[in-house]
């Protein structure tokens, strides 16, 4: 990687804003260890570690973000959310409509999402579309570094609540901590990811705007996070195959950027979703919808997590998106078989 | 200055509570109100013991009885009338209901979720503590919320975080149709001591055994030493209006006619044996109802001899006349 | 009513399978007054009352179906299962897929669940979308009390973890309870339902196959609990109008009949889920999805919950699908305006 | 039969288990093993102490540290090797790994996430009631674990269920890169038996006193009385592999280089003014590593003299055989 990996990215995106604005607090397990250097620069009153008790420090964030300040909550891995899940929905998503939007809940959570290193189930999950399902949540998920300093700051702008979604094969503090990537002879699929430039000031790219990352033709390939990479590479593989692609990258998954969606589905010929997340009952569910809904009805096809996550790496492979499954799902779609 | 309570003002605004909440009963069986109704009639005392302590910088975490800690705390009776009525000039518009309350400008939530109130009260201290030096929050919950897991998070949070936060823990035995006796393993004080929170009970029919207990408790949050108040009190309205317990107390017989079914084909004496445990539930319900010298209203009452009843009928007729003014403005008969 | 109410319906279901089965017990809170004909007849060793803890109880049904039990965990609404959830997610559905399936978890979960009494944001969930996108997990939401009792049979002889649904507003001990229906003046929206016949002996009703409600032409409307007996309402009333609907009761979300959603889809012009779940990344897109993929592209709309639910009874109606939303959205469909 | 433990046995159990935590590291640093790996290095006697007691009727519920106990319990360490190389033949054929290892014939099963153990093994005792009278199950955790809500929530469940479980908190001080010390208000000893739980401490480092400490749990809890075992040891391998703080303590000068960034756009004294308290916690790191003398194989090794050699040589050859054969028929080199 050139510049910083997701995880330094979003972390210098809370530095600038939490410089910028007192009341914004990082909350979480060992972040003294994890955010030392948001430590070093704002000290232990605004980077305060937390005992294993998600749900007391989540809904602690709730109760902070209603006395007026703007709390991050790190949850560390997604999956862990479901101990806590209640604070999100019940009260950080229902007191801004149940009191008739007279009392917003700004606060964001901040997790470590998705497979691909081992961890298996309990640990590997993306379930943003879970998350997504809960009304009124903005839910956020950047494949490169530059969108997530961006997100991260129109998140700590945002007056509702927020989960930014940070892939853990796109960290390298995660991948190095988690799987351990020194060792020799290790070798998960970790995606190319393309060098940015890195400005001196970080500027907010907007909630709710999808991003055209390649525009070709045929097939439009949504995706976002580490599928966008996935994507990009199939689609290399598949121009080279006699396919072209559009990959487009979703960036937020809720509010879903319906406009975008439909605009560069209408103007392909097939539609592909590549999900890290459970394919039933999530985001390429919907996708279909809004173009259903739209009127635009293409052959469609998901390439998504078949299920819970195994151990082994193959089984893995198997069962989260590759550039492989999407190369022939696309060809399936488009007929060249 | 005395060191103790005003007893006059402290019977005030209980009788105002109670005759709020009796207000909202009659909303609610006049069909007026939608849904499940939770009053918090028999927690006057604490209610009224542990407000008094508070300003309107101090933050509030209320459970599903919240309407006598609002009306404490300064939010406007005619508003919460009409938000139960469901009005678009109600407190929230007619979105919340009467178990979802909120005002901002007091910093005062509710939920209906049972032990939510502890973690959300230990984030209203945090803000406290940042934005507002020498407030606290103050949460409240039941005796049965406190085998829900964040209610002892909460309470582990407040100690290692020091916050400026006191829980109230309203104990009145019973939790929706369950004497809580039977499924809270030790006591909930020396649980709470377990932790380290500063701890007190108190007998929450007595409102100046509440004040007294609830001073060091509030005094000593605010300099960052959180604790908690466990109150006892009555529940004689039930857990919500109409519900099982209630209608049964009323009607013991419904209890035979819904298990019958069941006792045709079971040897009647295991049948009976088994409903052993129910039925005591039942007479401890009834038993519970009809203790009337347990009414924190009537112990102040009492103290206050001859003065209490035109201060009853002043607080009363105030009242009255915000409710039926509510009312009025709702296009509603009183 | 004619028959028992879907309560009733559930616990004579569980009343049968318990005298067949030893290991079948009742766990949750307020039990014994709860299901007092259950524990008159099988005693507190079976149904037994638990504390306001749903992760211990929850997580304690899971460890006893390890341990060779059949528990039944009730979860009085399912909108407190989130302070629970990942004694589902992360155990109760992982459990069998990581032990490649050699441990199941057969546990079934009963909660109330719906809306439309004025209990507001908190109490009204429908959340079945959320839950079916678990991997493994069975979901069902039945509209009658004979399926309601038939599935639940069916659920106590699965092998794996189950969600059974009942939709307060098909529950006469709910309402009174909760609305206090017995109140002058009180009117909520509880549909007509129809009469059934009661047998003397219950039948399973087979997971994962939907049911057509009635079966007459342009429009198919896929729906489940509650929404089947307003879609079966707002068909009569389009028929009056001129346009006629086929009723689809999908009983199971997960899971999801996908072979009958396609076959009747196909055979109509026009396809709308009626759904008091939350739109988006739910129900709804799923059958969107699974219609795109199987390559039935058909004009799609859908009514769903269109937010938190708010309290008072009008703002409550506009949320909820409803006849006249129904009616509406059909007529938009197919082009009568 | 004497009524004190076999220290024999203890000893070469303790062994083959720390064996295999090695053979265990050793497959991952040669990177033959996917994702994380947490070892129970440290944990032995604490672990050998209570299995001891156990027949492979009782059930278990173990954390992401479970190969210790699984071995003491009786699954083959084979079948865990093939496992945790992905093997098709491992213990779940490759879909479960190091975390997720699953036993159903001994009733054992494991979990990721933290706190969970509690209310399965909640769970699994019910069962044993029910279905294996006589029979108790035992739940894992660590020091960290007692700050989530269900671990406290399953030891209230399990006093008023009274059901047949004995929790044992394995405490290492550490949860991750966290001093528990900082973030636990009272003791755990304290807030065990504020339940009610029957509540014994022991030095986790010497497995004779495991071992007496948790016999009395164990009989208590087949007759349906709780308990729970704190017992005190080390991580001397850290949270997990080359986890952070084992990278920082083996080169402290990382920690300066991190957060060299922060530190230029700030006024040097407040940035080390702040970096105090995470020194002062990879300072504790450091030293809780080279502290040999707590290890438990080493306390037993000591108090059996001569005879020590010889069990830890036959020990570790019959580990190391089993394993071979595992590292063997997956095609690995040994
Ligand atoms: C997490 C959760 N579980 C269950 C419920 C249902 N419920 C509402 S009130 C109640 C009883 C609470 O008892 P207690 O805490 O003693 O308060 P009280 O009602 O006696 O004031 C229950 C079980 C809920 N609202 N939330
Ligand atoms: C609910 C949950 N929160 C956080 C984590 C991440 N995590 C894994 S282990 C661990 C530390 C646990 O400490 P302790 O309970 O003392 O056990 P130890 O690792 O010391 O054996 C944490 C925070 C998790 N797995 N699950
Ligand atoms: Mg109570
Ligand atoms: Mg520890």
């Amino acid at each position: 990687m050139t510049g910083p990996d997701i995880t330094t990215a979003i972390d210098r995106a809370i530095a600038q804003a939490m410089s910028a604005d007192e009341r914004i607090l990082v909350i979480g397990e060992d972040v003294p260890a994890l955010r030392r250097t948001l430590l070093t620069r704002f000290g232990p009153d605004r980077v305060i570690e937390a005992p294993i008790s998600e749900s007391a420090f989540l809904g602690a964030g709730v109760g902070a973000a209603l006395g007026g300040l703007r709390p991050i909550v790190e949850i560390m891995f997604i999956d862990f959310l479901s101990v806590a899940l209640h604070q999100l929905v019940n009260e950080a998503a229902m007191i801004g409509p149940l009191s008739n939007g007279r009392w917003p809940v700004p606060m964001m959570i901040r997790a470590a999402c998705g497979g691909g290193y081992g961890d298996a189930g309990q640990h590997e999950q993306a379930l943003w579309g879970m998350l997504a399902g809960v009304p009124g949540l903005t839910v956020v998920a950047p494949s490169t570094p530059l969108d997530a300093a961006g997100l991260t700051l129109s998140l700590l702008a945002h007056d509702g609540p927020s989960i930014l979604l940070e892939h853990k094969l796109l960290s390298e503090m995660w991948m190095t901590e988690l799987a351990g990537t020194h060792r020799e002879g290790v070798e998960f699929d970790v995606p190319e990811t393309p060098p940015e430039i890195w400005p001196a000031s970080l500027q907010p790219v907007p909630i709710g705007e999808a991003i055209v990352r390649r525009e070709r033709g045929e097939v439009a390939i949504f995706s976002l996070a580490v599928g966008v990479h996935r994507a990009m590479q199939a689609a290399c593989e598949l121009e080279q195959r006699g396919t072209e692609c559009t990959v487009i990258d979703l960036r937020t998954v809720s509010p879903l950027d319906v406009a975008t969606v439909c605009d560069v589905a209408g103007r392909c010929e097939a539609v592909m979703v590549v999900d890290e997340d459970y394919g039933p009952f999530g985001l390429s569910g919907e996708i279909a919808a809004v173009l259903a809904e739209a009127g635009i009805h293409r052959p469609f096809a998901r390439v998504a997590a078949t299920g819970v996550i195994p151990y082994a790496v193959d089984l893995e492979r198997e069962v989260l998106p590759s550039v492989p499954r999407i190369v022939a799902a696309v060809e399936r779609l488009v007929g060249v078989d | 200055m005395s060191d103790g309570p005003d007893l006059e003002a402290l019977f005030s605004l209980m009788v105002r509570m109670r005759a709020f909440e009796e207000s909202l009963a009659s909303l609610w069986r006049r069909g007026l109100v939608s849904g499940e109704m939770h009053l918090g009639v028999g927690e006057e005392g604490v209610v009224a013991g542990v407000l008094d302590h508070l300003t309107d910088r101090d933050g509030l975490a209320l459970d599903y009885r919240p309407t006598p800690a609002l009306l404490a705390h300064g939010v406007s009776p005619g508003s919460i009338v009409l938000e139960v009525l469901g009005h678009h000039d109600g407190l929230n518009s007619g979105h919340g209901g009467h178990m979802h309350l909120f005002s901002p400008e007091l910093l005062a939530t509710s939920t209906g979720i049972v032990g939510s109130t502890a973690p959300l009260a230990c984030g209203l201290a945090l803000a406290a503590r940042r934005l507002r030096p020498g407030s606290i929050a103050v949460g409240f919950f039941g005796d049965g919320a406190v085998n829900q897991g964040m209610v002892m998070e909460a309470w582990n949070l407040a100690c290692v975080w020091q916050l400026p936060v006191v829980f109230v823990c309203k104990d009145n035995q019973w939790a929706a149709t369950t004497r809580t006796d039977r499924l809270t393993a030790g006591s909930i004080a020396g649980r709470a001591r377990s932790f380290g929170l500063n701890t007190r009970v108190a007998d929450g029919t007595d409102v100046e055994a509440v004040w007294r207990a609830a001073k060091p408790l509030v005094d000593d949050a605010r300099i960052g030493e959180p604790g908690i108040l466990i109150a006892r009190c009555r529940r004689p309205s039930g857990h919500m209006l109409d519900d099982t317990l209630s209608r049964t107390v009323r009607n013991p017989a419904d209890l035979l006619r819904m298990t019958r079914e069941s006792m045709t084909d079971q040897p009647g004496l295991s049948a009976v044996r088994h409903m052993a445990g129910l039925t005591g539930t039942i007479a401890k319900a009834i038993g519970d109802r009809w203790l009337p010298h347990r009414d924190p209203l009537r112990t102040a009452a009492r103290r206050l001899g001859d003065r209490a009843e035109a201060l009853e009928r002043a607080a009363r007729a105030g009242l009255q006349r915000d409710v039926d003014g509510a009312l009025a403005r709702a296009g509603v008969a009183s």
